[in-house]
């Protein structure tokens, strides 16, 4: 096993992989902005360096800075975490170029995973099911009316680089078409320095459900069951759940073996997160996550396999502990992200936590960085902490989840403790199955 | 009822002691006389810092002292420092030299590139704070220059 | 008993002091004498007690004042009270009356057993705290007697 | 299910079982004495009485003041939690005069198994292998010169009434024998109120083994495995695990066969515990315990089974959900009671607490009752907290329990704290099956 781990990252999953590495007996090296001298992840790590100051880009983003930490303290791996450089193939590349591991893929699977259009295309060739679109990018106006018309509108109109929800709009018509196109191309460039767009069929009302693969250099290759992360307000995940409620396991058991079809085609190694759109009993591939997933707790609950843990493992060559026939989820997970904004306005909240008083108790989990008297920075994004509740049924979890809500005390800043509260008592939410537009539909009527 | 009147000298005293001892609670009982103080409030910010934990720039209580003085050189890098331009040959600067802004301090080595140090500060070179082939990060005092 | 008049300036003094010293409890007693001040606003002592209670003695500021008074009867068990021997009589005692040492108050019903409460005060019944068929538990006040 | 509940206890199992009637959807009550007021169980019960002022007999253990508290709030049922009233025939039975539910087995049982020399005759009966001593109290000094003489020396001398380590003494010889035979003979009719001894081989350095069964009224018997009880002090549990470490299955089956059998004999309802000694492959029964365990997570956490959920369930006439077959522990759970006491003279420890930051993440479970601000009474006993490691494999959960134990803070009081972390950190624990003596004998030393 590797001696000494470099942790790139901050914030809860900085502490997630520091704890994992411990329980490994692995040496930890936390960087840190200057902001973030105070922070949980400096203060548990075996080792720190400070690389830069606040601002990303100078800081968890210089690649340079994190190689010359590695130098310096001898750290033999790079744990990229989720964010920042976990998908960065450049960076990737260079830590091989200087002999250090990146926990994580191949860069190559980085780099064709990262190109939306190329990754459909791959997906595709596997046999993955994609929705029904461009399968390049779109190269004149004519040529984007003729696929719309083609697939039939409303479709949707998507920057090749975009993510995160950004460079994305939906058309009608023809009108509209002509009109946005130009648009979305400009925002495409400004935004990820780019203006490739492709067309793709616009899917009304899905539901996001994500299939969690692992892979090891022995020829394992192995799915660890679904998730549902539908609930999203602004294309951004609130709260996710596994398995998915009201989906048949035949259906299912269908879409995990062309998965781990596809990740043997590619020979992929390590952890990963095929995202599917899901509608009238059909998925239609959107995305592949080559890295470690923000919710990628609730898996390991039901699974009670420590992906962390194997992800290391099978990034320093060791083989998967387990089979398939092995992983039998049991129970029911929820996740909900516990974010420093306001419940209602959703303006995110900075300043000192005064007393953090955490749930706990059975099948409650919480992944978190903060601590009583910890200084919220504002350079950084606002998830604060995870609450993983589970229990044997849904609504058990259910209940579990709102129980540990009641108990959570964070002073001093606005956090979104609310709203979760209010998703776990809706009838609508309680009967599953919602769609990625429920939450922002509904979201003043909670 | 007579008139009641506070001492307020072992009030005072055990509020020192509090201080001192780095208690949160003192009661004191003496026959018929008890007097009990209290301090809250700071604890908050104490120690949620289990771990012992070794930084990398094995910072010394000096050093730290130095990150908000004015007359501290800074490390823009995470990497190893050199005092000499190769080994065997002199440093670049010794203490006591008189300093000229621009002039070149020491060389700080990052992923096998030797980054020459400027001084942006003029003046006498009143300590050196950091070792031959010592690894530093980013913001940490190197020298002191007034 | 002589009417009880309260010394604030001991109380005045102990408060400078809490904040003179960055205190946040400071408990005096001398014989007989004894004050207690503390400050609250730090975070520590706040609320970890997060969903909201209901509690059965339907406190009310009020109520919780008396606590510490010493005009206070307390319940001396968990149970119902019954202000009348039985329905429709008088009640026990109503405010305003003289009450001796001993006088029957009132009653708590605990386990189907009907418990006379008798006054260990004497004096005027200046406030009843509960109603009739109120659930109460230990401690809780009852009546004021002065 | 039971609307209402009144949860007779205090400290951390009185917001272990509050969780799970939250969970269930039913309301709690809370009683208290007043040094209580403020105390966790109470904050977050949905109502409260205080029943009493600080003595345990006054409050805690007032049977009619619990009671007038059913009466005014409505409660249908009383959990008793462990301690206090759990293992009390008399007040179950005055429960069940006053047509409120006892949670936890019928008095009759309580009561059989509460002799500790009764309960030893019926296991005995119901072929559960019992250590060879008198099957009765001792009737006179020859009495207990002749069975000591067949049995052989060393014998343990017990209080029959006893328990928690009180009222019993080893001797080596007949000499011996007659001198502590009256001392104790005194102490037991001191502390318990009755002289009633007897005579049993003594096991010099056995392991604690335990196995938790739990039965309904349809005719389901069901063990839950065992756990390893071994590290004590002063015959107090320190640390437990589950599963033992080193016993073959084969064994640990032919014992679960003959537990369930014992209870089906008896038609036990709800959880029990029967406590043995291990030896040389031998099991030999100690006693029952006809209630909730501390170390009841443990189980939990391997099984996935929530005991006092379904313990309330059979208590109100529920079926168990599950089956034997479906009952498959898997991974290794381990228990620290984190104490209020010093990890050096073990004396107890009372005041403020600081500073509370407990350890979290994957694998960890944290059962308490404290918080940031929280005074300590000195009324009542000083567990402060359970921390629940479960990992993969035994190792994985040491491992896991230690870096916990390292991210715990506790300001403000004295916790045993160190003291975990070193037998955590033992070789000898580390190769596990560790006697019963062992903590005792190398304390000083690790």
């Amino acid at each position: 096993m590797f001696d000494k781990v470099l942790i790139a990252n901050r914030g809860e999953i900085a502490v997630r992989i520091n704890r994992a590495c411990q329980e490994l007996g692995i040496s930890t090296v936390a960087i840190h902005s200057e902001a973030d001298a105070d922070s949980m992840h400096v203060r548990i790590a075996d080792e720190s360096v400070c690389i830069g100051p606040n601002p990303v880009n100078k800081s968890y983003l210089n690649t340079h800075s994190i190689i010359a930490a590695c130098e310096i303290t001898g750290a033999q791996a790079v744990h990229p975490g989720y964010g920042f450089l976990s998908e960065n193939a450049s960076f990737s590349k260079m830590l091989e170029d200087h002999k250090l591991i990146f926990i994580g893929p191949n860069h190559s699977h980085i780099s064709a995973m990262g190109d939306k259009i190329q990754a459909k295309k791959i997906m595709n060739e596997f046999g993955v099911p994609t929705v029904p679109g461009s399968d390049k990018a779109i190269e004149s106006e004519k040529d984007a009316i003729n696929i719309s018309k083609d697939i039939g509108y409303p479709v949707l109109i998507k920057a090749s680089a975009g993510g995160g929800g950004r460079g994305m709009k939906v058309v009608n018509d023809e009108k509209e078409l002509k009109q946005s196109l130009p648009i979305i191309k400009q925002e495409a460039l400004s935004f990820f320095g780019n203006d490739s767009v492709y067309i793709e069929k616009f899917i009304d009302s899905p539901r996001h459900i994500e299939v969690q693969v692992i892979c090891d250099s022995h020829g394992n290759f192995l799915h660890l069951h679904e998730r549902d992360c539908s609930v999203q307000r602004r294309n951004q995940k609130v709260l996710e759940e596994a398995l998915a409620p009201g989906i048949e396991d035949e259906k299912k058991d269908e879409l995990f073996q062309i998965c781990i079809s596809a990740m043997e085609k590619m020979q992929y190694l390590g952890l990963g997160t095929l995202e599917f759109l899901y509608e009238n009993g059909e998925f239609y591939f959107m995305e592949m996550n080559t890295r470690l997933q923000v919710e990628h707790p609730i898996t390991e609950m039901l699974t009670r396999i420590d992906l962390v843990r194997e992800q290391i493992c099978v990034a320093h060559g060791e083989k998967i502990f387990t089979n398939q026939d092995n992983i039998k989820p049991l129970g029911h997970s929820i996740e909900c992200r516990i974010n420093a904004e306001n419940s209602s306005d959703f303006k995110p909240s900075v300043g000192t936590i005064g007393l953090f008083h955490p749930p706990a108790g059975n099948g409650i989990r919480l992944d978190t960085f903060i601590y009583s008297g910890y200084k919220v920075p504002h350079y950084y994004d606002n998830l604060l902490a995870k609450l993983i509740a589970t229990g044997r049924t849904r609504n058990h979890a259910i209940k579990r989840a709102l129980r540990s809500l009641n108990e959570m005390v964070i002073d001093g800043i606005d956090t979104n403790i609310d709203l979760h509260k209010k998703i776990l008592s809706s009838e609508e939410f309680r009967k599953g199955s919602v769609s990625i537009n429920w939450l922002e539909n509904n979201i003043s009527s909670l | 009822m007579a008139k009641k009147n506070i001492d307020k000298g072992p009030i005072k005293e055990l509020s020192k002691l509090l201080e001192e001892l780095n208690l949160v609670e003192i009661s004191y009982r003496d026959g018929d006389f008890a007097i009990s103080v209290s301090r809250g409030g700071t604890q908050l910010i104490s120690h949620a810092a289990p771990t012992e934990k070794k930084v990398i720039s094995n910072n010394t209580n000096q050093e730290e002292d130095f990150k908000n003085d004015p007359r501290a050189i800074k490390s823009p890098m995470v990497g190893t420092i050199y005092l000499q331009p190769e080994p065997g040959a002199n440093k670049f600067v010794n203490e006591g030299d008189a300093i000229k802004s621009g002039q070149t301090l020491l060389i700080i080595e990052a992923m096998k590139t030797m980054n020459p140090i400027e001084s942006n500060l003029q003046g006498k070179l009143v300590k050196v704070l950091v070792e031959n082939e010592q690894a530093v990060e980013f913001g940490q005092p190197l020298m002191l220059i007034e």
